[in-house]
C-alpha cells in the first residue's frame, strides 16, 4: 500500500477509506480514466503492455498518474481522481483481480483480504443459525 | 393486457460468468450462490415472461465520463455485450422491443424524468450475468426481448433512492398501459454490499444488507429514507448498485410477495443475493 | 455573492454566421436583424459578466440517436466548435468554469433532474452564433467562462416547456448559491417560429411569437400553457427551440425587466428576434 | 416535390405538413440519419460525393432511403424518418440551401419561396406600424 487517504476538498461528507467519485475527483482523473476506457479494445491493451510510458503519454496522463501507475499505488490513483469502475479494467492488464487489488489497499496479504470476506461469511452463517436474519 | 409476473433482484458480480464458463456450479465456493436461482429457474418456467425489462448499471462499456447519463433508456433492435477490457464476450445477443422501448420514454418524459434515449447501446456484465444465471439453458437464442436501463451508479451526484424508486414507477405505468398482452418481467442488478476500493475495500455490512432484503417486498419505501452517499457509507461504494433494484421494485406496482430468498458471503468481494418478488394487480377489497 | 446580471434571447441561424463572415452586417438584408444587437453590445460592455451559461440545442455536432440527453451539462475544461458538415470551423474556443458546472450539476439533481454530464462536448453553431453576435469585438479570446447545457429539441418525446423551465429554476438557484463573485449573464438561444421540413416549410406565426416575447420578461409561465407539441404546431417543428428560453428566463428568478426587443422577418427561413432582459434581486415591499 | 405526407401511424397527432421526429420515424429512419451524422466529417462528404451508392451500402440505408436519395426527394427522406437536423448535413454536399430544400417540399420555385417569407416580413412591418406588436 502507499500513499494514504486524502479526502479532496472541504465542506464536503468524508467516508472513512472511501473515494466518493464527485466532479472534482472526475476532473482531477479525467485523463487516467480516459486511458482506462480505451482498454475495452485489446489493441491498445496491447500498445498500454508494449510501452507504458508512451501509452500513457498519449492520454496525457498527469505526472500523479504515471506516477501512481508507475508503482502499482491503487490508492495513488484514486486520489489522482481515478475511478475503479475504469481501473478495474487497467488491473486486468496487470493480472490483478479484485482481492489482489484489495489486499493492496488495506496493507493485508491477498490471503488476509480473502479471510476477512469469508469472516464475514461465517458472522453471517451464525446469525443465519440464530435466527436472526433469514 | 400485459400483465408484470415478478421481479428478480441479484448480484452482477463478473466472477460469477467466470465460474458458469469454467462449469464451477457445484464447487463449493460457488454451490450456495447458484442453489439461490433454484426457484427462480422454476418460476420462469412456470410464468415463461416475453419481455425482461432489466435496470442496470454501466460500469464503463457503453458509457464514459465524456457522456454521462443519470438515466438511459435503450430504443434498440437488438442489444449486444463486448469486450469491456478483461477479454470476455461472446454472450448470445439480445434482441430488443424498440415499441415498448419507445412507450415507456413517451411515459417517463411525461412524467418528467429526463432520460437519455439510446437506439445504439451495448450492455455490459451487469445485465450478461443476471441473465445468464436467470436462463442457464437456452442453447440458441434468449426466449424474452429485452428493454434495458441504466442507472447512474459511478459519477457522483448519483439520483437519490426516491428518485430512482419514482422513476421505476414511472416505468411501470407505461408497462401497464401497454397495449400488448405480454408477460412482462423486471430485473434489478448489482449490490449487496461490497466496496472494491480505497482503504475500505472489502467492506460488507449484513445488518443494511438484511433490511434491504427484508423490506423490498413488504415496504420498499423504507429504502428511501437514505441518500445515495448514505448508501456509499452504510453498504460501501459499490453497495450502491441497489439503486438499480430500487428502481426495479418501483417498476413492481401492485401486491408485492416474496417467493424467494437467497443471501451468500462472499462472492468475490460482494454480500450476494438473489431475490425473487412476485406480483399481483392489487385487488380492492 | 454572485449575480444573475440579466439574460440574452436569440435565433441562431446557421446563415448569420455566414453574413458575419461576409461582412454583410450592414447589408440591407441582414441590417435589421444585427440592429438589434447594439443595445446588447452597450449592456455587455457595461455589466462585463464573467460568467455565460447557454441553454442550446445540438443539431447533430456533439449527440447523436445513439445516446441523445434530454438535458445536457458541459462539465469540461474547454470546449470548441467543430465542422457540423458544411466545412464552418474556426471560432476561437470556449474557456470552461467546471466547478461552476458541477455546481449546477449537484443542484438539479438534488433537484430531482436527471441530467448527462459531460466532460468533453462539442458546442455548434447555436451556441457559437450567439456568442459571435453578442460579443463582435474580442479578437484575441473570450471575455467569460462558459456553462453551456443543451436540452433536446430534437427526438421527441421532447421535454414539456414546464419541465424546461423548472429546470432552468434549478439553475438559477445553483447560480444563486454559487459562493464566487462572479457576474454571470445566461443565454437561451434558437426560435422563434420556424419550420425547415415538410409540405408547411416555411411557416412563420407573429402573433404567437409575439405572445412569447410580450410575456417573456414579465409573466413567462404563460408560455407554459402549450405542450412542446402544441409549440411545434404554432411556431413550426424548430420553433420548439423556444424550449431553450424558456429555460433560459426559468434560471432569472429575481425582478425582470425587458431592456431591449428586435424582431425581424425573414432571416433565412426564420422569424429571428433578439431581446435583452435585466434580472434584479427581488426587494421585498 | 415527390411523394406526399404519410403520417407514421394512427392515434396520434397529426400536425398538417409536418414530421414529428419521434420513436417511430427515429427507428425508420436510424440508418439515413446515421449516414448523415457521419457527414461532419470532410472526409465522408467527399466519399459520399465520389460514390453514393457505396456511401449508402456502407451505412445499411433502405431501398426507400436510397431512392429518395437518389431522387433528391425530401419529403421521401422524411416518409422514410429522416430528421432535418441530420438531413441538413446532407443538404450542404448536394449544395441546397434551406430555402432550396423549402421550395422543393413545398412544390414552389426558390423565388416563390423566398417571396411567401418576405410577404411574413411585410406583414409584420403592417402591424408594426399599427402599432399592434413592438
Ligand atoms: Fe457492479
Ligand atoms: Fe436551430
Amino acid at each position: 500500500m502507499n500513499g494514504t487517504f486524502d479526502p479532496p476538498a472541504t465542506g464536503k461528507r468524508v467516508i472513512p477509506g472511501t473515494y466518493v467519485f464527485d466532479g472534482d475527483a472526475a476532473r482531477r482523473g479525467f485523463a487516467i480514466n480516459e486511458m482506462c476506457f480505451s482498454f475495452n479494445e485489446d489493441a491498445n491493451r496491447r500498445a498500454f503492455a508494449e510501452d507504458e510510458e508512451a501509452y500513457m503519454e498519449r492520454f496525457h496522463l498527469s505526472e500523479e498518474h504515471k506516477k501512481a501507475i508507475r508503482e502499482r499505488d491503487v490508492i495513488g490513483m484514486l486520489n489522482a481522481g481515478g475511478n475503479i469502475y475504469y481501473l478495474a479494467k487497467l488491473a486486468g492488464i496487470l493480472k490483478l483481480g479484485v482481492q489482489d487489488i484489495g489486499a493492496l489497499q488495506t496493507g493485508t496479504t491477498v490471503d488476509e483480504f480473502k479471510a476477512a470476506l469469508l469472516a464475514h461469511g461465517a458472522k453471517l452463517k451464525e446469525l443465519q443459525t440464530q435466527g436472526e436474519t433469514a | 393486457m400485459s400483465t408484470i409476473a415478478g421481479g428478480i433482484f441479484t448480484s452482477h458480480v463478473p466472477g460469477i460468468g467466470q465460474a458458469i464458463a469454467k462449469g464451477l456450479k457445484q464447487d463449493p465456493y460457488w454451490k450456495p450462490f447458484f442453489d439461490g436461482w433454484h426457484t427462480v429457474h422454476d418460476w420462469l418456467k412456470r410464468e415463461k415472461p416475453d419481455v425482461l425489462v432489466c435496470f442496470y448499471n454501466d460500469h464503463g462499456l457503453n458509457f464514459f465520463l465524456d457522456k454521462l447519463p443519470t438515466f438511459a433508456i435503450g430504443a434498440a433492435d437488438g442489444y449486444r455485450h463486448e469486450d469491456e477490457g478483461w477479454g470476455i464476450s461472446g454472450y448470445k445477443p439480445y434482441p430488443g422491443m424498440p415499441e415498448l422501448s419507445w412507450h415507456i420514454i413517451e411515459q417517463v418524459v411525461h412524467d418528467e424524468f429526463d432520460p437519455t434515449m439510446c437506439q445504439k447501446m451495448l450492455v455490459d456484465h451487469a445485465l450478461a450475468i443476471p441473465v445468464e444465471m436467470a436462463w442457464p439453458d437456452e442453447e440458441e437464442s434468449w426466449p424474452f426481448k429485452l428493454v434495458p436501463i441504466a442507472i447512474n451508479t459511478v459519477q457522483y451526484p448519483l439520483p437519490s433512492p426516491k428518485r430512482c424508486f419514482e422513476f421505476g414507477r414511472s416505468v411501470g405505468r407505461a408497462l401497464e398501459s401497454w397495449p400488448g398482452d405480454e408477460k412482462i418481467v423486471v430485473m434489478g442488478t448489482g449490490g449487496l454490499s461490497h466496496q472494491l476500493e480505497g482503504e475500505r475495500a472489502g467492506h460488507i455490512n449484513i445488518e443494511y444488507d438484511t433490511f434491504c432484503m427484508d423490506n423490498l417486498s413488504r415496504d420498499p419505501e423504507a429504502l428511501l429514507q437514505h441518500s445515495s452517499l448514505d448508501i456509499a457509507e452504510l453498504a460501501g461504494s459499490q453497495g450502491v448498485e441497489i439503486l438499480n433494484w430500487i428502481a426495479a421494485r418501483g417498476a413492481m406496482r401492485g401486491s408485492v410477495t416474496e417467493l424467494s430468498r437467497n443471501y451468500h458471503i462472499p462472492i468475490s468481494n460482494t454480500a450476494a443475493a438473489t431475490m425473487l418478488l412476485e406480483n399481483h394487480e392489487t385487488v380492492l377489497a
